[in-house]
Parts: C-alpha cells; structure tokens; sequence
C-alpha cells in the first residue's frame, strides 16, 4: 500500500492496469467501440516489454476468447475483453469458456446491440448472456473496475469458473476519474499463480471436452463418471458457492488495500429507507445522488446496488428488502415481452415473502439516452405516488422516453 | 435545474475533431486533481469522433468523489477552442447564471455578440500557441495553451498543476513548447 | 472428500472406447501365414496391412497379428495385400434352414 | 521417401474405437502421429474425428487432446501455441489442428485465415472427405461436382474451392497436399513441417465409405485412384517452391493419368450422373493438372539453375 498511487484515468485503462497488475500471460482482443482502448493499451505494454505477455492480434471476438480458452486450457492467465455485437459475436465460446470450466477474465465495456446501430452505453449485451455460467459483476465507478479486475482472477481461479466484468461504455470506458493504483507486491501477495484442473501432457494424455453423455458412463476401469447433467450441476454448485467467494475475495481485497466494494450488493442510506431504489453500474451511482436529493425532501429513500448479478444474490436481496414499501428497479436493458432483467430476479427473490416491498420497474438509458440524477429522482416520485395510490402491478415506467404517438 | 454534488463546477468543452477538446478536457481534469479537488471527471461528446466536426467534452471539479456521470447540460464554464463554433455548436446552450464563457478569438469579447447572465473572457489563445510554437503539421494546435485561459478565468486550477498535467501527457520536449503556450494564455486571459 | 465441483470432462485414453468392436464385423480377415512376404522371408518387411488399417488393429510382425476383439472387418488388409494372404471368412454362414457349421 | 518398414511402430490410435470401418481417417491420423512422435496436442472441432477420439471417460487416441467449438480451431491454435509460449512449454509438444473439410473451408475458414497471416505457430491438417460426414453428409465448400449428398440430391452443381491455393496466398512458410492413403507421403511432410517454425498446412485426401457409397474394404484403392487420375495431386510448396511428390511426381514424369470416369463410376454418391458433367469434371481435372505440371517444372527448373 506504501507505494500505492493516484492517477487519473479512464475506465478502460484501469481495466488495463489490473490486467497488468494480474500479469496476466495472454492477451487476445478484437477491436470494438468502446473496449478498444483497452487492448490497445495493453498491446503497447506488451509491445514496450512492459507486460511480459503473449498478445494476439486475433481476427474476431469469436477468436479472441477462443484463444483465451485454449491459452487458459494450458495453464495461462489470460485477458479479453469486448462490447455489444463483439461479445454477440463470442457467445458460442461464452458457453464454452463456462462449460470448460476456465478462469477466463473478461472486461466487458457495455455497449447497447445493434440494430439500429449504437455504440452507446446500456447493460443489454451482458444481461443477454447472463445465463452462459459465467460469474457477473457490474462497477460503479473506475477504481471500481480495477479492483474488481484483480478480484475476479482471485474468484475465477478459485472455482474455475470465467468472470465478467462489466461496466458502462462510455459513462466510464472513457470518463476520467482519479483511480488509485495498487502497488504490484500487494497485489501479487493477493492472487497466487493459477493452477489449471485441465492436463495437457504428451507423457499423460488426456482428451479435454469430449462428448459427454447424458447418463454417467464407465471408465476403462469400471467406475461410473459423470454425464453431461452432473458436470452441469457441478457448474451450478460452484456459481451458488461464487456467492461466498466474491463476498471473501473483497473483504480480503479490502485487508491487502483498504478499498472493498460491497461483495456481493452494496447499499447507499438504506438502513431507514422505505423506498430502495436498485441498478447494477453507474446507473446505481447516479441513483445515490437521486437519493440523497429525495431524503433532503423528507423522502425515505435508499439504494441497493447489484454488484454481482450471477450469481444472483437473491437471499441477501431478500432481506436488505424485507420490511420496505417499495423496491424500484432500474435496468438498462429488457427481456422483450416481459420487463428489465434486474426487476425479475429482484421479484423472484421476493416471491411468496409477507412483507416484501412492491416491486416495480423503470427502463432507461437504453442506446446511451441520458439519465441525470434528477431524472431518477423523478421517477422515485412517480413511484412513490402510485404506490400511495395503492397500485400494486404496474407496467414498467420508460424514464425520457417521448414517443411521437404521445406528441400527437 | 440539474442536480449537482454540493461545489461541483461543470466545464462544457466545444472544438473541432483534431483539435484535442477532448485532450484538454482529460488534461484539465488532471489538473484539478493536482490542485487538489478530489473529485474530477472528464469525458469526451459519447460517440465517433470524426475530423473537423464539432465535437464536445466535458470536465467536472468538485471537493468530494463525483457520482453524477450524465451528460453536462447547465455548465459552470463553457470554452471554446474555435470561435467559428459559437454559431454552430450552440456554446452558450445552458450556462449556469454568473458562469463565464472563454472563447479563443482575436476579437474583443464585446464583439463577439454573446449576451446572456454569464462572462464573456475572449483570448488570442492560438496567437500564444504560436508564440509558444505549438505547430503541427503547419497548424497551431491550442488545446494545451486554452488550459491556460481556464487557469486564469476562472481559478479553479493553478498554472503550475497546469503545467504539471502537461508533463504527464507530453514528452518532455514537447511539454516545454506546451506549457510555454499555456503560460502564454494564462498571462494573456483576463481573470 | 475431494471437492468434486471441479470436476471437468477430461477422458483417459483406453483401448475399446466403443466395446469390443469386433462385434461390427459381418466377415473377419484371416492369416494365410504361409502366402505372406513377411513370413515367407522370414524378415519384418511389406507390413501393407499394418500400415493401411484405420483401427491399429494390426501389430507389426513377422506375420503380422490382427486384434480380433476390435477389428471392425472392413477388408482393407485383405484388399491391399500383395500376396493375397488375408482373406475376408463371413462371421455366419446362412442357408435355408439350418445353420451349417463355419470357422468358428 | 520413407518406407512402410521404417515408419515408427508405436501407436497413438487404439483399437476399438468409434470410426466407421475402413474410415480413411484413422489411416492418415496414425501416420500424422508418428510423424509428431507423440509429441504433440491435438486441437479438434466437431467433426468425425471427435467421433474417432471418443466419448467421456474414455479417449481412443493417447494424446492431448483439446476440443474446440467448429468455428474456431486455427484460433484455438494459436492460442495454445501462445499458452505454451507464455507458461515456458512450447518446446513440450508440437500443436495439431485437424478440422475436416466443412470446418476447414467453410466455417473455419475465416480463424484459419487470421491464424495463416499472422504466422501462427502450428500444424494445420484439413482431413478433406468431401462433404459433412459427420452430421450425415452434407455439401461442404469442398464436395466435388455431381456428388450427391443430402443437401445436393441431384448432384452438386460447383467445383470445389481450391484451399491449398487460398491457403498459399496467405505466403505460408509450408504448405502441402497428401493423401491419406499414401501415409508415408503424409508421414514425410509432417516430419519436414515439423522442424518448419510458422503455419504450416497441410490439406489431407480421406476417403469416406459411408459418405462417398463404397465398400469400405476399397478405401485405399479409391484414394489412390484419386491421386492417379490428378483428382487429388500429391505436392508441397515449400518458401514458394512447387514441388510434386510421390504417386503424383511419378505421375507427371509417365504422363499416364487415369480417366476420372473410372473414379467416379467406383462410388454411389456420383450415380447417375451425366456423361457432359463427368466430361466437365475430366476437363476441370485436366486444367488444374497443367498448372500443377508447369508450377513443378518452373521450380525444377529454378532449382537446377535452369
């Protein structure tokens, strides 16, 4: 911590900086607005001999986390990172980075999917492979992204499951912001040296990834292995045991550094508050703001921000909610048909539960439609006073949305 | 009215795609935070940034860490690194009563024809940039000498933390002509 | 206990991955031994059936020697030897009614 | 030219595995091994080599071996080829990507291509059998005019993309085409791409009974008469230099090609089809041979200082 520095940077090079500060061995990245900033970085450093790492200039993102997961198969540490149609682009190796069990680390720079074309911020393309295995944490801010960086390759590495971090495009890929920078010791006394489950060995041969049956199927020994269910719900096992992990690789984090984020959720002014208004990223930090202008109005109102969104920590969502009047939930992104993805893990951790809160949603900043701090409060108030109303199902309130039918 | 952390001051950057807006957005934020403010942020206009085309940026300054990430649309301070952009870029757009508004012009700030609750600072900044030699590829490039200007209308940062964030950016060479420029202005701008 | 949540699918190699694919076979190669060049020259060479057979189901030797247990019968050492020392004898003999006795 | 009696006699294939019988895979697999010495990890897409390699817990071919997603074996390449590089190993074990002809040309092609221009380090083979197999024959980018397969029910209508040219393009440092049932063929260019540092490929003739409609106990007889009809030619360009081997080189010296009809009417994927198309055939056979003739002639010529 002594040499422990301030600059002032963007989120994409703090992501960079922890990927070095992670020494990490494999870089391999596919160009796409607003990630890239983050692998030209990191291609300088490796260019300069500043990052000791093997880089490959991959073709697409398809690419790009296949080499990762090959890398990783022989015992690499590796880094990639992408946005929006990149990581659409990737999703059969999302599944099989998962699948394989590969403590893959991903930066995703959030960035609303195409069409029409944007590359603006929303939280789509991340929500939209939410259900890949792969352990999820949204940022707040650009220490944040660092930090849970360098956390992940410890969570990762720990369940051998691949960690995404994600954090909003623009909002913070390129805002500056003071981020501190911990010194390289602490951080290697943090994360140990990866050792892969994967064997590859001429002298011990083994066949990785197989064709795997659905019923458990004997070895040349006799003895009965897994199929393809158990090896899936070994994976579920290891995401619900990510929810110890992440809580203790942050507060472990926060012994090395003095900097902890929350674990699992963090909370702003919420011990009180009869009204909790809930977002994963920076969406949860403008959300601060929002509530500390309505409690200067007499309103009780506070924020439980998603940190992890898989796995979801839905007991402990359960009962920082219990007791309250009203959970407001604002996505960046949208199950089509059906409402933001936040809004229904938060009602399904709150199912069948007396004395829950009314849940209701609000949709915003979709395609990078700005959202102020007062724009939220507004909303709040919307809320609040069709909660007063005694209004228990609502429809999902689009924050700025000016239609040219409702012109009319 | 836009909801802000107690002493924040937004800074509206206009320029031109090339002409480092964006730059002396993040350099000024830098800056700030050499001058002490603990909370700083600089973001670019969100988007592609295409050559010659206006372009904006922002800078925020406040005592405490910055939690308002949204777009700034009531400035504390708007500059404007190309006078041709106060037609098209709709640089006085919002500017927060008893803000001020720096322009790069060789024109007095009188005739400029800006009217409004706000100060009008003109400065020859790429006279001091050529002063100073900031040339590129035979054009003056008035990015880190407006800093200058920023420092001297409005307070918010020193000179010398100015001149630091200069040296962080540029190779030591180029931060002498950079610093040389914004010196230049800072003495040139009225404060 | 070992954690086994990290278990991932990762195969050992092992002879008879699919069982005893001899079993597939409708007609099994057998050895003339006495028409083979190997045999006849009493030296390890021609080796054509070794080295065409897709299921290494043949070892080397003077008198190179079929695994039985795993060859499928797909008739290529028969077809591709020079001397016409391996011949392809059907596994069942079929007749009207009654089943006559083969090579078994 | 090594001989059959010199090729190595340890065995990385085993018995008992799931290919099809008399599947020309395993003929070119085994020699691809021993050429490797074993020393080598395998990179394998969905293709009927997975099927070959086996099903958890058990693996029918005793060395490492990687699955990859179909899109991605180049790519999946050189990201062991990096791994290896980066924990210190390269010099452990050479890295193998065998795709076949539908993961190579078609979906694959795009990773190959990348992979080829940034000189990846490893071994790319194609195991070309012409179509699908695996899923159950379908028209690959590599299917010959008139085969019929189950998305061609009367017969492809397009000649087959020609990959080791694309793959030449690309300014490779090896690049060789063999046959699978010439395995010391297949067996000296592996060893020659061996100690070549780069992206060395190397497209694979293998017949398939199942999919090409033929007895299987034929395998090697139709392979070979695809090398002696000039369907198939037996080459490998080495720093730029075009050279024939084997079967094809004799071939070009003899001038004694076989006719296409008599490849053609030995398979029941090419049943009943016309006389003018198997002309056509004949005459696209007939130019690409040319080329092969004039490039081996050119480099013949260059290298006695001609």
């Amino acid at each position: 911590m002594s040499h422990a520095k301030t600059r002032v940077m963007t989120g994409n090079e703090a992501a960079a900086h922890a990927a070095r500060l992670a020494r990490v061995q494999v870089v391999a990245a596919y160009p796409i607005t607003p990630q890239s900033p983050v692998v030209e970085t990191l291609s300088e450093w490796v260019e300069s001999g500043e990052l000791p790492a093997e880089f490959v200039t991959v073709e697409s993102e398809h690419s790009a986390l296949t080499v990762c997961i090959t890398a990783s198969t022989v015992g690499a540490r590796t880094f990639t990172a992408t946005s929006a149609n990149g990581l659409a682009y990737m999703t059969e190796q999302v599944w099989w980075a998962a699948g394989a069990r590969l403590p893959i680390v991903m930066g995703i720079a959030n960035r609303a999917m195409a069409a029409p074309w944007s590359v603006l911020n929303d939280q789509q393309d991340s929500m939209s492979v939410r259900d890949a295995g792969w352990v999820q944490l949204y940022c707040r801010n650009n220490q944040e992204i660092l930090d849970t960086l360098v956390q992940a390759y410890r969570i990762a590495e720990s369940l051998y499951v691949p960690v995404m971090v994600c954090y909003d495009g623009f909002l913070l890929s390129h805002t500056m912001m003071p981020v501190e920078l911990p010194d390289p010791d602490t951080v290697d006394a943090f994360l140990p040296p990866y050792h892969p489950l994967t064997v590859v060995d001429p002298d011990d041969p083994r066949n990785i990834g197989p064709v795997t049956l659905a019923d458990p199927r004997p070895d040349a020994e006799g003895v009965a292995r897994n199929g393809y269910m158990e090896f899936r719900a070994l994976h579920h096992r290891a995401l619900l045991g990510a929810l110890e992990t992440i809580e203790r690789v942050d507060a472990e984090y926060g012994a090395a550094t003095g900097r902890t984020w929350g674990g699992l959720l963090w909370e702003h002014r919420l011990d009180d508050a009869d009204v909790v208004l809930i977002a994963a990223g920076s969406l949860g930090t403008q959300l601060t703001v929002a509530a500390d202008e309505l409690r200067d109005e007499g309103m009780n109102v506070g924020v439980l921000g998603i940190r992890s969104y898989r796995p979801f920590p839905a007991v402990a969502a359960r009962d920082a909610l219990d007791g309250r009047s009203l959970a407001l939930v604002f996505d960046k992104a949208l199950s089509y048909g059906h409402e933001g993805p936040i809004c229904s893990d938060i009602r399904s951790a709150l199912q069948s539960r007396t004395g829950a809160p009314v849940v209701y949603g609000a949709i915003c900043g979709l395609g990078g439609r700005d959202v102020s701090p007062a724009d939220l409060a507004d909303a709040t108030r919307r809320a609040v006073a069709d909660r007063a109303a005694g209004i228990v199902d609502r429809e999902p309130d689009w924050i700025n949305l000016h239609l040219e039918e409702d012109a009319r | 009215m836009a909801m802000r952390d107690d002493t924040m001051h937004e800074i509206r950057w206009h320029g031109r795609g090339g002409q480092g807006a964006v730059t002396a957005a993040k350099i000024l934020a830098d800056a700030a935070f050499g001058s002490g403010w603990r909370g700083v942020t600089s973001a670019p206009s969100f988007g592609a940034e295409r050559r010659g085309a206006p372009v904006t940026a922002s800078t925020r300054l406040a005592a405490e860490e910055i939690r308002v990430l949204s777009q700034v649309t009531e400035p504390d301070v708007v500059v404007v690194l190309d006078e041709s952009l106060l037609d098209v870029g709709k640089a006085t757009a919002g500017i927060k009563p008893g803000g001020v508004i720096i322009v790069n012009t060789t024109r007095p700030a009188a005739e400029l024809g800006l009217a409004g609750d706000f100060r009008v600072v003109a400065a020859d900044v790429t006279g001091a940039a050529l002063e100073a030699g900031v040339v590129v590829a035979g054009t003056p490039l008035v990015n880190t000498a407006i800093l200058g200007s920023v420092a001297a209308a409005t307070g918010l940062v020193t000179i010398e933390s100015v001149a630091a964030a200069i040296e962080h950016v540029f190779s030591a060479k180029l931060a002498e002509k950079n610093v040389a420029a914004a010196r230049l202005a800072f003495e040139c701008t009225s404060r | 206990m070992r954690d086994r949540s990290h278990d991932i699918s990762m195969s050992r190699p092992a002879a008879g991955e699919a069982g005893r694919t001899g079993d597939w076979r409708n007609a099994r190669p057998v050895m003339v031994a006495e028409r083979c060049l190997a045999v006849r020259q009493g030296t390890v060479t021609c080796q054509i059936c070794w080295v065409y057979c897709p299921d290494a189901c043949i070892a080397q030797g003077v008198g190179p020697v079929i695994d039985l247990e795993h060859c499928k019968g797909c008739g290529i050492c028969a077809e591709m030897c020079p001397a016409s020392a391996i011949q392809m004898r059907p596994e069942s003999v079929h007749g009207v009614c009654a089943v006559e006795e083969g090579e078994r | 030219m090594t001989r059959i009696t010199e090729l190595p006699t340890d065995e990385v294939v085993l018995p008992g595995n799931r290919a099809c019988a008399g599947c020309g895979i395993g003929i070119g697999l085994r020699a691809v091994t021993k050429a490797l010495e074993g020393r080598l990890v395998l990179v394998n897409p969905a293709s009927c080599l997975t099927v070959l390699g086996g099903m958890f817990p058990t693996s029918s071919v005793a060395v490492p071996w990687v699955n990859v997603a179909f899109p991605s074996t180049a790519a999946a390449a050189a990201g062991l080829a990096a791994g290896l590089r980066a924990t210190g190993r390269a010099d452990e074990m050479t890295v193998l990507a065998m795709a076949g002809d539908g993961g190579t040309s078609d979906i694959g092609i795009q990773a190959l291509s990348g992979a080829a221009e940034r000189n990846d380090d490893f071994i790319y083979v194609c195991y070309d059998n012409e179509a699908y197999m695996n899923t159950g024959t379908q028209r690959s980018g590599l299917t010959p005019r008139g085969a019929r397969t189950t998305t061609t029910w009367t017969g492809k209508r397009e000649n087959p993309k020609d990959v080791p040219r694309i793959m030449e393009a690309h300014g490779i440092p090896y690049l060789a085409s063999t046959s699978a049932v010439f395995p010391t063929d297949v067996y000296d260019k592996v060893v020659k791409a061996r100690s070549i540092e780069g992206l060395r490929y190397i497209h694979m003739s293998t017949p398939c009974p199942s999919g090409w409609q033929f007895d299987p106990k034929d395998t090697v007889t139709i392979g070979q008469l695809a090398v002696e009809t000039g369907l198939v030619a037996l080459y490998e360009v080495e720093d730029g230099a075009f050279r024939l081997t084997g079967r094809s080189a004799s071939l070009a010296r003899s001038g004694k090609r076989k006719p296409v009809a008599d490849y053609i009417r030995m398979q029941g994927r090419f049943k009943g089809m016309a006389e003018e198309d198997i002309a056509a055939v004949q005459a696209w056979v007939d130019q690409r041979w040319a080329g092969y003739i004039a490039r081996h002639e050119a480099s013949a010529g260059e290298s006695t200082g001609a």
